[in-house]
């Protein structure tokens, strides 16, 4: 008697698009998923203990190694929760530096997504024009800090040092850019036909199964549900930047590319009203060099570039954290991975992976 | 000279060769072998020489496209030697046979696949009089033959004893096979404007008319989408799909039998640039210059456009692919032909 | 109409195709690093450093193993400076933390090697070492008398004159 | 965290729940909770109009050496407010019953938490490690965790043609 079976497929760890080090277990009928299982720990380097032996100060070079790709965005997590531990005023200067940064990170992350997306669709083209573009950026950031990867800018207090006196200039300059280069990924990738049949009604997930897979970032926000920390929270100086919260309507592939699309301008606009805004003073709060908050606990959040980036940190008080726990958006995003596969086919299975947009370094920890 | 023009170069130069043969060696039948042999040749040369051509220029094509200057350092600012280094690459590179593979299968594989796209060449008229084999069903006899690509496809895909070349063999046949359809299709027009199924045949008619293109521009778009298809290039690259599944049917190939692969690629990519030109862009007719100047010139142009396709579109999806075949690319093909139909009938009875 | 988000794709990979391109030949054409660039060698000005050893307890990743050795005016100088690049976060703490400015990178960024145990630096020359000679011969030629409280030497903290190395284990 | 959850609001939650402890002294407190009762709570929490805790935002576990704490950060979007919730585990065999019922994308959390700090969840559909191998023995972020010292392999190199054994 002739038998059908399901046929297994181990996409990666060494595949060409998995980002990094994932492993995805297909169960497939055909070229049907029934089944995708994320596999992850292939890039598990246990910060969370690390972090344990190390100052409070000198855990920050550590979390740029999480989510290599917006390591601001992280530094600026870990700083705030150890400021809000140790009760360090941070002086308002830094905290725009520290905005504009984010925010920067924030446009080049989404670079990094549009590449990657196009290049997983075939489309390898689109990813060297972000990433040409992304190049500015980082010419920014080392201009500022001296590296273009692992800043370890922001720090405990403040930022490390005062930004160069062109660096307003070369801002703006490149803020002048960003309605030209999104101009020109809007017209070679957005407006192709097969990019939207590609992306369009696949892996759509309702809302409340965006909210039931604990999601945040811009994939929840895909679903139209407008949750975002900058907004929620208010935290640092974002509530005296106008911006908006970009939402999309179905909850696919489309509209997940569309609100990070979205997001490169309006984190453009918010850089811009901080370099308006910026006020002279200090850029670094005065604390002991040898931090030792008081004994507690706090869980502090922000919005990183992949979703909501939490860090809970217990002290002992001691000059190291008793224990850190770091919440990680990419690696709570990807539980939906399995409702997003589900049904699609094997295409589609690597759009899904690159529009959850997880990064392994984050992930794995 | 004029005359050399009239009869074209490359059938003046054959016969200027022949004639000295045939006083070397007196003998027709031997004069003829030794003839043959060097057609042959000439179109091995042809092939292997576009391969290296070729490699090259997608290379450049394509960073340029992706604002990279390309090799640029084997061989001069221009990176000229850069085909010869991969060359050299891929025949010092080890012949890895995967464990549990079907060594029969798995070796027959990439030689097969260059069988027929080599064995196409022989009914391509690259100028005036130089057709190696202008046999009067020259249209029916290349379809029969190119479509013969899908089985090593196949066979690579089956025999490596690997799940994502497995998946690739199975996308060849699906795609190769319903992209031959609308193919024969889109060209019946021109076989009914002609009238003739000889390929120089068809080349004479738009040499005195007019090119087909614009008699038939819905069946060049779909003859080029499915040429597209048909030599496995971006949108439809899904049997090669290397952000899905790896590199398809020839995952677990390496070294020569990778190249091999490789050359038939550009084997087929050459090959339906020159039936694009052939049956579209007037083959070989053109003022002025010598006609394998012009046949050439067209080949190149298309093969350029390929490329320049390659580089920017995304690629479909498998489902999106056979239902645009299908329900698109299928029935257009066939409202050309009734379409042809009508206007050839309208125009006799004019 | 079906097509026209293709030809726009098409013109724009055109124009590009003809346009400037990006790339920078890397071993011909060399980027001048920024003034803040992190990377490369350390170095170290060593008549600038008075050897506190704060850059290696700086270190969150334990990079630099120094040893110091004091001389006969109980002055102390560094024997020998290690830095593992191997273990380097490239994170600055350690240039940021010395106080007189002795220490700073090459930004010399062609620092691959062939073998993992090439990751060593010896950030101390020759230069340095004959330097490091010639103090310390100077100072036992004529030490200065030493303070009269501090004469009989702690046993728990460093020795002061006969065996003057120690070595300092930084962080944990 | 911006506005944590107000006194009256947590008087309520004892009055629903007399085994849940607080320290009204402090200024953010805890909720304690025996283990019995976490799910329970928090699908009170999650369910009842006044709380409206809809988001566990954080879900991690702490090693005092003599117990374990379970902790839970849960947040009310439309309220804006936060309540932390614990669970005092014993160090000897820790386990708690899953969240997962409650709140679905706790899945993954707890797989970790089980993964690093050994802690099992009963009900968990798929308790398995995620980060560390299958066969992996121990729970690194304990803090009795001692790492076993690496295999001692002789590293050799090699410089023109010859082979050396490194120090």
């Amino acid at each position: 008697m002739p038998q059908t079976e399901t046929y297994i497929l181990n996409m990666g760890p060494q595949h060409p698009s998995t980002h990094g080090v994932l492993r995805v277990n297909l169960e497939l009928d055909g070229e049907r998923i029934l089944r995708a299982t994320p596999m992850m720990g292939y890039l598990h380097r246990g910060i969370e203990k690390l972090l344990e032996a190390r100052t409070y100060v000198q855990g920050v070079p550590y979390t740029d190694r999480l989510d290599y790709v917006s390591s601001m965005n992280n530094n600026f997590g870990y700083c705030r929760a150890v400021e809000e531990l140790a009760g360090i005023e941070v002086p308002e200067r830094a905290e725009y530096i520290r905005v504009i940064m984010a925010e920067l990170n924030r446009i080049a992350s989404h670079q990094v997504f549009i590449g990657s997306l196009a290049n997983d669709l075939g489309a390898s083209t689109g990813m060297l024009y972000t990433f040409r573009d992304r190049e500015e950026i980082l010419d920014l950031f080392d201009l500022v800090c001296g590296a273009r990867m692992t800043f370890h800018y922001i720090r405990v207090g403040g930022v490390a040092r005062d930004l160069p006196p062109e660096f307003a200039e070369k801002c703006r300059k490149f803020l002048d850019r960003v309605p030209e280069f999104t101009a020109e990924y809007a017209n070679l990738l957005m407006g192709n036909e097969i990019f939207q049949r590609r992306l369009k009604g696949v892996s759509r997930l309702t809302p409340e199964q965006a909210l039931a897979h604990n999601m945040t970032g811009p994939n929840i926000r895909a679903t139209g549900i407008p949750f975002d920390i900058r907004k929620v929270d208010g935290y640092s100086v974002y509530p005296r930047f106008g911006f908006e919260v970009p939402v999309g309507e179905n909850g696919d592939n489309w509209d997940r590319f569309q609100v990070r699309f979205r997001e490169i301008t309006e984190s453009a606009r918010i850089v811009r009203q901080a370099l308006d805004g910026l006020p002279e003073g200090p850029v670094m709060a005065k604390f002991p060099k040898m931090l030792k908050p008081p004994q507690g606990e706090v869980f502090s959040r922000t919005e990183g570039t992949r979703g909501e980036l939490g860090f809970y940190i217990v002290s002992d008080g001691t000059a190291k954290p008793y224990r850190v726990h770091i919440r990680r958006p990419s690696f709570i995003n990807m539980q939906a991975l399995d409702d997003m596969c589900r049904g699609y086919l094997i295409g589609d299975s690597v759009v899904a992976f690159s529009a959850i947009d997880p990064l392994m370094g984050e992930v794995d920890c | 000279m004029n005359a050399m023009l009239e009869n074209g170069v490359v059938a003046t130069v054959a016969g200027v060769l022949r004639e000295y043969l045939m006083l070397l060696f007196g003998n027709q039948f031997l004069t003829d072998l030794i003839m043959k042999f060097i057609g042959i040749g000439a179109v091995i040369g042809v092939i292997l020489s576009a391969a290296i051509v070729f490699t090259y220029a997608e290379r450049k094509v394509c960073a340029f496209i992706q604002v990279r200057l390309g090799p640029n350092r084997v061989g001069g600012r221009f990176g000229l030697l850069q085909p010869f280094a991969d060359m050299l690459k891929l025949m010092s590179k080890e012949d890895i046979i995967p464990a549990g593979c079907d060594r029969v299968v798995w070796a027959l594989s990439p030689m097969l696949l260059f069988v027929p796209s080599a064995l196409a060449y022989a009914f391509f008229p690259f100028d005036k009089g130089a057709v190696f084999a202008d046999v009067n069903v020259g249209v029916f006899l290349l379809i029969a033959i190119s479509s013969q690509a899908v089985l090593p496809f196949l066979m690579g895909g089956y025999a490596s004893n690997s799940k994502y070349a497995m998946i690739g063999g199975m996308r060849t046949v699906a795609q190769m096979l319903s992209y031959e359809a609308p193919m024969v299709f889109s060209l019946l027009g021109i076989v009914m404007l002609t009238g003739s199924l000889k390929m120089s045949d068809i080349v004479a008619v738009q040499a005195d008319n007019v090119w087909f293109v614009l008699l038939q521009p819905v069946a060049f778009v779909i003859f080029v989408i499915t040429a597209t298809a048909e030599t496995n290039r971006t949108p439809f690259d899904l049997v090669e799909g290397e952000s899905e599944i790896v590199a398809g049917a020839f995952a677990e190939y390496s070294g020569m039998r990778w190249a091999l692969f490789f050359l038939a690629e550009y084997a087929n990519l050459l090959a339906v640039s020159i039936l694009t030109t052939t049956f579209f862009l007037g083959g070989w007719s053109g003022p002025v210059l010598p006609g394998v100047v012009w046949f050439w010139l067209k080949a190149l142009f298309m093969v350029f456009f390929f490329m320049w396709l390659r580089w920017t579109l995304p690629r479909t999806r498998i489902d999106q692919m056979l239902s645009l075949s299908w329900k698109v690319l299928l029935p257009l093909a066939l409202a050309n032909v009734m379409c042809t139909g009508i206007g050839v009938y309208i125009y006799r009875w004019l | 109409m079906f097509g026209k988000g293709l030809m726009t794709g098409m013109g724009i990979t055109i124009r590009h195709f003809f346009g400037r391109k990006a790339t920078f030949c890397y071993p011909e054409e060399k980027l001048t690093m920024t003034e803040h660039f992190r990377g490369g060698h350390l170095t170290i000005d060593y008549k600038k450093c008075i050897a506190c050893q704060l850059c290696a307890i700086q270190c969150p990743n334990q990079a630099i193993k120094l040893k110091v050795v004091t001389d006969a005016n109980r002055k102390r100088h560094l024997e020998s400076y290690v830095h593992s690049m191997g273990r380097c976060l490239y994170c600055d703490l350690c240039i940021e933390g010395c106080a007189p400015h002795a220490l700073s990178w090459d930004k010399n960024y062609e620092i691959s090697t062939w073998h993992k145990e090439d990751l060593v630096h010896q950030v101390i020359t020759d230069e340095d070492r004959a330097y490091l000679a010639d103090v310390m011969a100077r100072a036992a030629a004529n030490p200065t008398p030493p303070p009269a409280p501090k004469a009989p030497p702690k046993p728990a903290a460093k020795p002061a004159t006969p065996s003057p190395e120690t070595e300092v284990k930084p962080g944990e | 965290m911006k506005d944590y959850i107000g006194a009256p609001l947590l008087a309520a939650l004892q009055q629903a729940f007399p085994s849940a402890e607080y320290d009204s002294e402090a200024a953010q407190p805890a909720v304690f909770v025996p283990a019995a009762e976490l799910t329970a709570l928090l699908t009170f929490l999650r369910d009842d109009g006044r709380f409206g805790f809809a988001r566990l935002e954080n879900l991690t576990a702490v090693d005092y050496k003599t117990y374990f704490e379970m902790v839970y950060h849960l947040f009310a979007w439309g309220a804006n407010t936060w309540i932390t919730v614990k669970v005092k585990l014993d160090h000897e065999a820790p386990s708690v019953p899953s969240v997962t019922g409650v709140f679905p994308g706790a899945a993954f959390e707890e797989r970790e938490v089980y993964d690093l700090m050994g802690i099992e969840f009963s009900g968990h559909p798929d308790l398995r490690r995620i980060l560390l191998a299958e066969d992996f023995t121990g729970h690194p972020l304990r803090k009795d965790y001692r790492q076993a010292a690496p295999p001692k392999v002789p590293r050799l190199r090699r410089e023109g043609g010859r082979v050396y054994a490194a120090d």
